[in-house]
């Protein structure tokens, strides 16, 4: 019995959060509460789903990626400011794979390496990225991002949209390979000390490095899916993504170095999210009133997560 | 201390290369722009010292000024803006030591709420602040400018409060232990950690509300977006100065440095003419730069 | 005759106050300084510092336009007009991030006998030299009273705003709640979507699944109303009258689908405007101090003279820029 | 005597764990108390129940009579007992000074910290142990018996009736541990109550007159030393006579595994030289500090010699070896290196029981392996060794320190090396458990297996090694069999480095 209540105290703040949003809106708006409207609310957050996967692989391993900003608004750039004219569909996925490849591999070099500050590093190579974008659209303004990318993200499969899909895809296959493979071993380990993981045989750097440029993988990833669901080019991206993203890796009970919640702790940390962002639009919350109760629920979970695993 | 190479590196190609630099007057306008950074920076540097991190502090200095710009006399929304300040930092930190919330999400959670109150409060910038403000950051006292005032002032309690006191010393072995994985390890010498994290909490929040009141005073209004990015200005003053975000280890010249580097670096490439669209590379560049060859023993935050 | 600022600006009709002919009169080359709000705000505030840029380029006498970008941040642009003072520039333009934060600096310009050029927002302060304002009242306004008429003033509408605190997005929609005074319209959903694209985007599909029963959105920017325009497209519903912007972008998708719409004029070229106002006061020309830019909504045909297939989409509406300027920046 | 602290009834669950079941303690002013039992009997929690750590679940605590409510540590010291926790819990970003005086610091006039005082005191304090380190040092910058001597400087100085050491001498050598002895009996004399909780028999009867044996988290009971031997006292703690605790040598040992050619500690020492064979287990003597924790970390690359070469299984590895990928390489090649410091350096305390002893099977494999057939090997390690927890996914940070040590000394055999250097196999382990260590040690080198292992005890060295290499100032100074080593000889050697000197 008190094992039943010591698990259930270890649930991730996340699911909570989800399941009484859930709630809430079955009884506020039932009519919305079909396979084809939920579809929809859950691509709106698929880029963030994406990014928390980056998030919760570095989180894991101690570190941070705040550079998740730049990359996308990097990545949305080139596609939207047709600086590859005619350039195919398969040219911008490997553009943008390898830009987040790349500036993940320099944000685990930094990091493991050369151990410099994780937040310094990852804001700084974000404000460089931004900076350089605005730089060259100076000369060369973003403009449309092709249509074809627009028709992708629009493709359903059923009532499941093809973003959405490819965000759980995306989603089972790390949860599969962080408990399958020895790699995800060594970044448990290290989470909890990396000092001890070396001792006991753990390529620490290596694989903090690997953790990264994973990460920046999968941030080129949300990328294309961010762009894809944005028609236009940008030249401005807030913090606001890799913000969310870390609090939602949080609220889906990875901490620094813990991972308790896994993978799908924090998938459904983004789920509440969007959850959290329909309901205040549905329930015509006003921009400051919006801020309040968002702040009050991610306390109020966080709270009662909190006391009962201390 | 490398940072401290490059401010010199900085001020004397400034001092070289244009005439507008080494000028009193614009000395003093480097310290007026300065001064809100460092002291927000002074504030998070408490709570990083004890391994947090305190995001509110933007939506905090943007509280202090809407406060301030309440119509409403300034000996009445003066002492109320740090009473409620020291309100949400106790807030923050009962939640990150009695509720065990993780910092971020505290202050995160912290941050909504006290923007959307200063968006209830002052939708949009506006409003007076009280005379006495703005004279004692735009006047001047026996002819020297009231920042060098400020700039003192809150480096001299900075410096007593984390440096020679017992608070200090007691932030640092809590930070430590934190670091190296022994939460309680401060605890069990008899300090009473609860009670001086939530400390560092509030004091985090009247630094945050105290720089607000300073830019109250530069912007004459009150404003619910001027202190966006304080925060994450903020930790990066203190991370610049060598401050290490794992808790225990910092210095107060170290983060006076930082926050003064990150102000010389609009300064500077103001005065040297570098275009706006190539500022935010500059500064970015820069910044990867120094923190690059501040090697830590630990790898991490 | 008056000095020309810009198409579709005039002296204001009631403020009559003029500057003196010589007051500031500067020998020539001159240094020109622009506080700008956010340069890299979005593509509008790009285009705007691009058009300065074009109009000091075309006149001889400016030695040096030097743009510095607040980045909407008040206490830098405090910061930056400091700078720009001692930098001693000839001139100041400034395009204030708020109503009340660079005054004092704008008066120790004033005090250093240096003309203050305002435009794209108000101060609270009488201490500028001449300012040319578009309104942010009018242009909310304008179309608020077509969707007032579309509507026949009766039925539901949505109100999609700009940055929650943003003085831009606060006065548009005073403008437009003054002008549905009096109307039955019911705003049955009022949200900020920031002036993204992704942000109104995700808006308009959740407004449109929770409650479809729109007969009218007032959008206050035109990624917005691309963004919502999209939503109805996707769920293939019918798209009730939506009020836009002139981008070019937009304009595309206007022409295209044909929805009713109309589009309220801000042009960039305020940036040249202010240009032009500052070389008037440094050659010695007499100027108002207070100049008014309330130009008509567009409709479809206006636009569609406008609309260029080979530039960009985020080319601005109407826009000062020269041929092969637009090209070189805009061309795809 | 009269009583200054009575423990009444004391229980202690942590969730399903029982710790403690109703024991009793009582303590008598100027006595020293030994606080004996296995690996997990309770020993930690009881004394971190009177030092205010840790709340009982059920019974209370009366001091000279009156009940004591303790919340926190403060109550603690507030309250006049000092400990010096089994784990060490010193803070490495703070001076010795301060962590000397932290929570009781020295004020000025103006409320400020007396640094004056402060550092005069320190110095003061530590002079009482014969310690001669700098209060401003960090502590980080200290060796682990340094920083184990503060923490028990820091726990006499704090002018105590009742003092808790819990394994003080656990990182100490016999030179300091007599040192430490010495001051004990001072503390007694003077009146004080002292808890002392080792697994050294030895120290025991030396030092103690009174001694509380606790077994399964139960009181078996108190008794007079003077009424016990070594034999009784482990009957009464293990629950059954260990006949032998060293295990058989070997005959005859195999080929050279490892050796150690010309290799130059620091600048200026002499040149050393030492061999491994297989189905041998040599170890390093010496006194604190003298090289032999920079001969074994300097096979892994923590440490870096001037030059020199290792010869690994027939494979020549040049010297200094990198740092970062060092102990990577070597495991590779067949070589394991166990630490000393458990908490820093050798487990993943929150991570479980099975994942830590598994790792070791992971160390070389690819990234993106099967992390797979682990767990026979995890199940037989526990069975092995008696590793006493809730199970396999029992956290470890939650076992007592012996049973940790065990977890830690299960990865290494499990990661089936050839060659294991060890640091401390032993530290904090009980006495029934390291005979089944040794025991593990000995099936490993009779498996053809080398090791070579490091101890500040004597008497684990004589008994476990077959050669025991002396060594002093960087270098060696002797070398001898075990079968002819005695305490004594290894004490002269270590002293001497073969010339007459003092230390
Ligand atoms: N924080 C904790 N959570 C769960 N179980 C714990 C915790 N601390 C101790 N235990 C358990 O309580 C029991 C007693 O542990 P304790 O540390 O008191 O043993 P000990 O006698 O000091 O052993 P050792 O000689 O190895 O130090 C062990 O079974 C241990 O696993
Ligand atoms: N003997 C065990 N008993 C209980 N849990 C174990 C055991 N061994 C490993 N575990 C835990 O179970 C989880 C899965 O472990 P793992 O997959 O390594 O087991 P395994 O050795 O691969 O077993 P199998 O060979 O049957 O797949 C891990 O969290 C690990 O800590
Ligand atoms: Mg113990
Ligand atoms: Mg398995």
């Amino acid at each position: 019995m008190t094992t039943v209540l010591r698990a259930a105290g270890r649930i991730p703040p996340a699911y909570l959060v989800f399941a009484a949003l859930l709630a809430f809106l079955m009884w506020e708006r039932p009519q919305m509460m079909n396979p084809n409207v939920l579809g929809i609310f859950l691509r709106q957050v698929a880029p963030l789903g994406i990014v928390v996967l980056a998030q919760l692989l570095v989180v894991r391993v101690g570190s941070i990626d705040l550079s998740g900003g730049g990359v996308i608004l990097l990545v949305n750039y080139i596609i939207s400011a047709n600086v590859l004219p005619n350039a195919p569909g398969i040219a911008f996925v490997a553009i943008a794979l390898g830009i987040g490849t790349v500036v993940g591999a320099f944000n685990g070099y930094m990091v493991a390496r050369r151990r410099v500050s994780a937040v310094i590093v990852t804001l700084a190579v974000s404000i460089i990225l931004v900076g350089f974008v605005q730089y060259l659209s100076s000369g060369s303004p973003p403009g449309d991002v092709p249509d074809y990318m627009n028709d992708l993200f629009d493709i359903r499969f059923g009532p499941v949209p093809a973003p959405v899909l490819f965000w759980v895809i995306l989603t089972t296959c790390l949860a599969a390979f962080l408990n399958l493979t020895v790699f995800g071993r060594r970044i448990e380990a290290i989470g909890d000390n990396s000092v001890a993981a070396h001792f006991a045989g753990v390529p620490v750097e290596r694989t903090v490095i690997l953790t990264h440029t994973l990460a920046g993988l999968l941030i080129g990833v949300a990328a294309l899916v961010q762009t894809a669901s944005i028609a236009v080019g940008s030249v401005r991206e807030g913090l606001d993504l890799p913000i969310l993203s870390v609090a939602a890796t949080i609220l889906g009970g990875v901490v620094f170095g813990r991972g308790q919640g896994g993978v799908w702790g924090p998938f459904f940390g983004v789920l509440s999210f969007a959850l959290l962002f329909v309901s205040m639009t549905i329930l015509g919350v006003s921009e400051p009133g919006r801020l309040i109760a968002q702040g009050l629920i991610i306390f109020a979970a966080a709270v009662i997560y909190g006391l009962r695993t201390r | 201390m490398l940072p401290l190479l490059v401010v010199i590196g900085i001020v004397t190609w400034l001092s070289i290369g244009t005439d507008e630099f080494a000028r009193p007057g614009n000395l003093s306008n480097l310290l007026a722009q300065a001064m809100p950074l460092l002291i927000a920076s002074i504030g998070q540097m408490f709570v990083i010292v004890v391994a947090g991190l305190d995001l509110s502090v933007g939506s905090v200095i943007s509280f202090s000024t809407a406060i301030l710009a309440l119509d409403a006399p300034g000996y009445l929304t003066f002492p109320a803006l740090f009473m409620l300040a020291a309100l949400i930092g106790a807030t923050n930190g009962i939640a990150v030591t009695r509720l065990n919330v993780h910092p971020i999400i505290a202050t995160l959670a912290m941050q909504y709420v006290v923007l959307g109150v200063t968006r209830l409060i002052r939708p949009v910038s506006g409003g007076t602040v009280p005379e006495f403000v703005i004279a004692s950051v735009q006047g001047s006292f026996l002819g020297v400018p009231m920042p060098v005032f400020w700039a003192i002032t809150v480096l001299a309690i900075g410096w007593k409060v984390l440096h020679a006191s017992r608070f200090g010393l007691h932030l640092f072995a809590i930070g430590g232990g934190m670091a190296s994985g022994q939460t309680s390890a401060a605890r069990n010498f008899g300090v009473p950690e609860t009670r001086i994290i939530i400390s560092a909490y509030v004091a985090s929040s009247l630094f945050a509300a105290l720089a607000g009141v300073f830019l109250a005073g530069r912007i004459v209004s009150g404003d619910p977006n001027v202190g966006m990015l304080f925060e994450l200005n903020s930790i990066t003053a203190v991370a610049l100065g060598g401050t290490q975000l794992s808790g225990g280890v910092g210095s107060l010249q170290g983060t006076a440095i930082g926050a003064f580097l990150l102000a010389l670096l609009s300064n500077g490439m103001n005065l040297a003419n570098v275009s706006p669209f190539i500022q935010t590379v500059v500064k970015g560049g820069l910044l990867l730069a120094v923190v690059s060859f501040q090697r830590r023993r630990k790898m991490g935050l | 005759d008056d000095v020309f600022i810009m198409e579709g600006v005039s002296p204001h009709p009631e403020l009559k106050t003029t500057v003196e002919a010589g007051a500031f009169t500067a020998e020539a080359p001159w240094t020109i300084g622009m506080s700008h709000f956010g340069v890299n705000a979005n593509t509008w505030t790009v285009q705007v510092s691009h058009e300065a840029r074009a109009a000091a380029a075309a006149d001889e006498r400016i030695e040096e336009l030097i743009i510095l970008d607040a980045g909407f941040d008040q206490a830098k642009q405090v910061a930056d007009i400091e700078d720009l003072i001692a930098q001693g520039v000839d001139a100041l333009i400034v395009m204030p991030v708020t109503t009340t934060s660079a005054n004092a600096s704008i008066e120790r310009a004033i005090a250093a006998g240096i003309p203050v050029v305002l435009h794209t927002g108000r101060i609270d302060s009488d201490a500028f030299t001449t300012e040319i304002q578009g309104g942010a009242e009018h242009f909310g306004a304008v179309m608020a009273e077509w969707l007032v008429e579309q509507t026949g003033g009766k039925g539901n509408i949505w109100v999609l705003r700009g940055l929650a605190g943003h003085p831009e997005d606060t006065n548009r929609y005073k403008g437009a709640i003054e002008a549905f005074e009096g109307t039955e319209l019911t705003i049955t959903a009022e949200q900020h979507g920031d002036w993204q694209y992704d942000q109104a985007r995700n808006l308009c599909e959740t407004l449109y699944l929770s409650n479809p029963d729109v007969d009218g959105i007032w959008s206050s920017g035109a990624d917005m109303t691309r963004a919502c325009v999209d939503v109805f497209k996707q769920f293939g519903a019918e798209i009730p009258p939506i009020t836009g912007e002139g981008n070019n972008g937009y304009f595309g998708q206007w022409i295209e689908d044909g929805f009713a719409s109309i589009s309220s004029e801000y042009s960039p070229a305020q940036g040249a405007a202010g240009i032009r106002a500052a070389t008037a006061l440094l050659g010695g020309e007499p100027l108002y101090k207070h100049y008014v830019y309330r130009p008509a909504g567009w409709d479809v045909e206006r636009a569609a003279e406008y609309y260029r297939d080979d530039l960009s989409a985020n080319v601005w509406w109407p826009s000062e820029l020269p041929e092969e300027k637009l090209v070189e920046i805009y061309g795809k | 005597m009269s009583t200054i602290i009575e423990m009444r009834g004391i229980s202690k669950s942590f969730g399903p764990v029982a710790a403690l079941s109703n024991v009793d303690f009582r303590l008598e002013p100027g006595s020293i108390h030994a606080l004996m039992g296995e690996n997990g009997a309770g020993k930690s929690t009881l004394m971190k129940i009177l030092a205010g750590v840790l709340r009982p679940t059920s019974g209370e605590i009366l001091l000279a009579g009156k009940p004591l409510s303790l919340s926190s540590p403060r109550d603690g010291l507030d309250a006049g007992i000092s400990v010096v926790f089994q784990e060490q819990s010193l803070l490495a970003n703070l001076t010795v000074a301060e962590n000397m005086f932290l929570g009781r610091e020295p004020r000025t006039r103006w409320g400020g910290i007396d640094y004056p005082t402060m550092r005069a005191k320190t110095r003061e304090a530590l002079a009482q142990l014969d310690l001669d380190f700098d209060p401003d040092r960090q502590v980080a910058e200290l060796g682990i018996a340094e920083r184990q001597f503060l923490e028990i400087a820091h726990g006499i100085h704090a002018n105590a009736r009742v003092m808790i050491l819990d394994e003080p001498t656990a990182a100490l050598n016999a030179a300091d541990v007599d040192v430490l002895n010495r001051n004990i009996r001072r503390l007694a004399s003077e009146g004080c109550a002292i808890v002392y909780v080792s697994h050294r028999l030895e120290e025991i009867f030396e030092l103690c007159d009174t001694v509380t044996v606790l077994k399964d988290g139960a009181l078996v009971g108190t008794r007079p030393v003077s009424e016990m031997n070594t034999a009784s006292l482990i009957a009464m703690m293990v629950g059954r006579e260990l006949s032998d605790m060293f295990p058989p040598r070997a005959d005859e040992t195999g080929a050279p595994m490892l050796g150690i050619e010309d290799m130059v500690l620091q600048p200026g020492a002499a040149a050393l030289n030492l061999t491994v064979n297989a189905g041998e287990i040599v170890a390093l003597a010496g006194l604190e500090g003298q090289g032999q924790s920079a001969i074994a970390r300097a096979l892994v690359g923590l440490h870096v010699p001037v030059s020199g070469h290792i010869h690994l299984k027939g494979q020549t590895v040049p010297l200094p070896l990198p740092r970062e990928s060092g102990l990577l390489k070597m495991h590779a090649a067949g070589l394991g290196f166990v630490p000393e410091d458990r908490k820093e350096e050798g487990l993943l305390l929150n991570l479980s029981v099975a994942q830590n002893i598994a790792l070791g099977r992971f160390a070389g494999v690819p990234a993106v392996a099967p992390a797979s057939g682990t767990r026979a090997v995890v199940q037989r390690m526990m069975d092995a060794m008696n590793i006493k927890a809730a199970g396999p996914r029992a956290r470890v940070g939650s076992l007592s320190g012996g049973n940790q040590q065990k977890v830690l000394f299960g990865r290494a055999l499990a990661a089936e090396m050839d060659v294991l250097v060890i640091e401390e196999p032993t530290r904090g382990v009980d006495v029934g458990a390291k005979a089944e260590i040794y025991g593990l040690l000995r099936d490993f080198t009779a498996a053809g297996g080398a090791v070579l292992v490091l101890s500040r005890e004597a008497l684990e060295l004589i008994g476990l090694a077959d050669r025991i290499y002396v060594i002093h100032d960087n270098a060696i100074a002797g070398e001898i069999a075990a079968t002819e080593a005695t305490e004594h000889k290894l004490l002269d050697m270590a002293l001497s480095g073969g010339k007459a000197e003092n230390a």
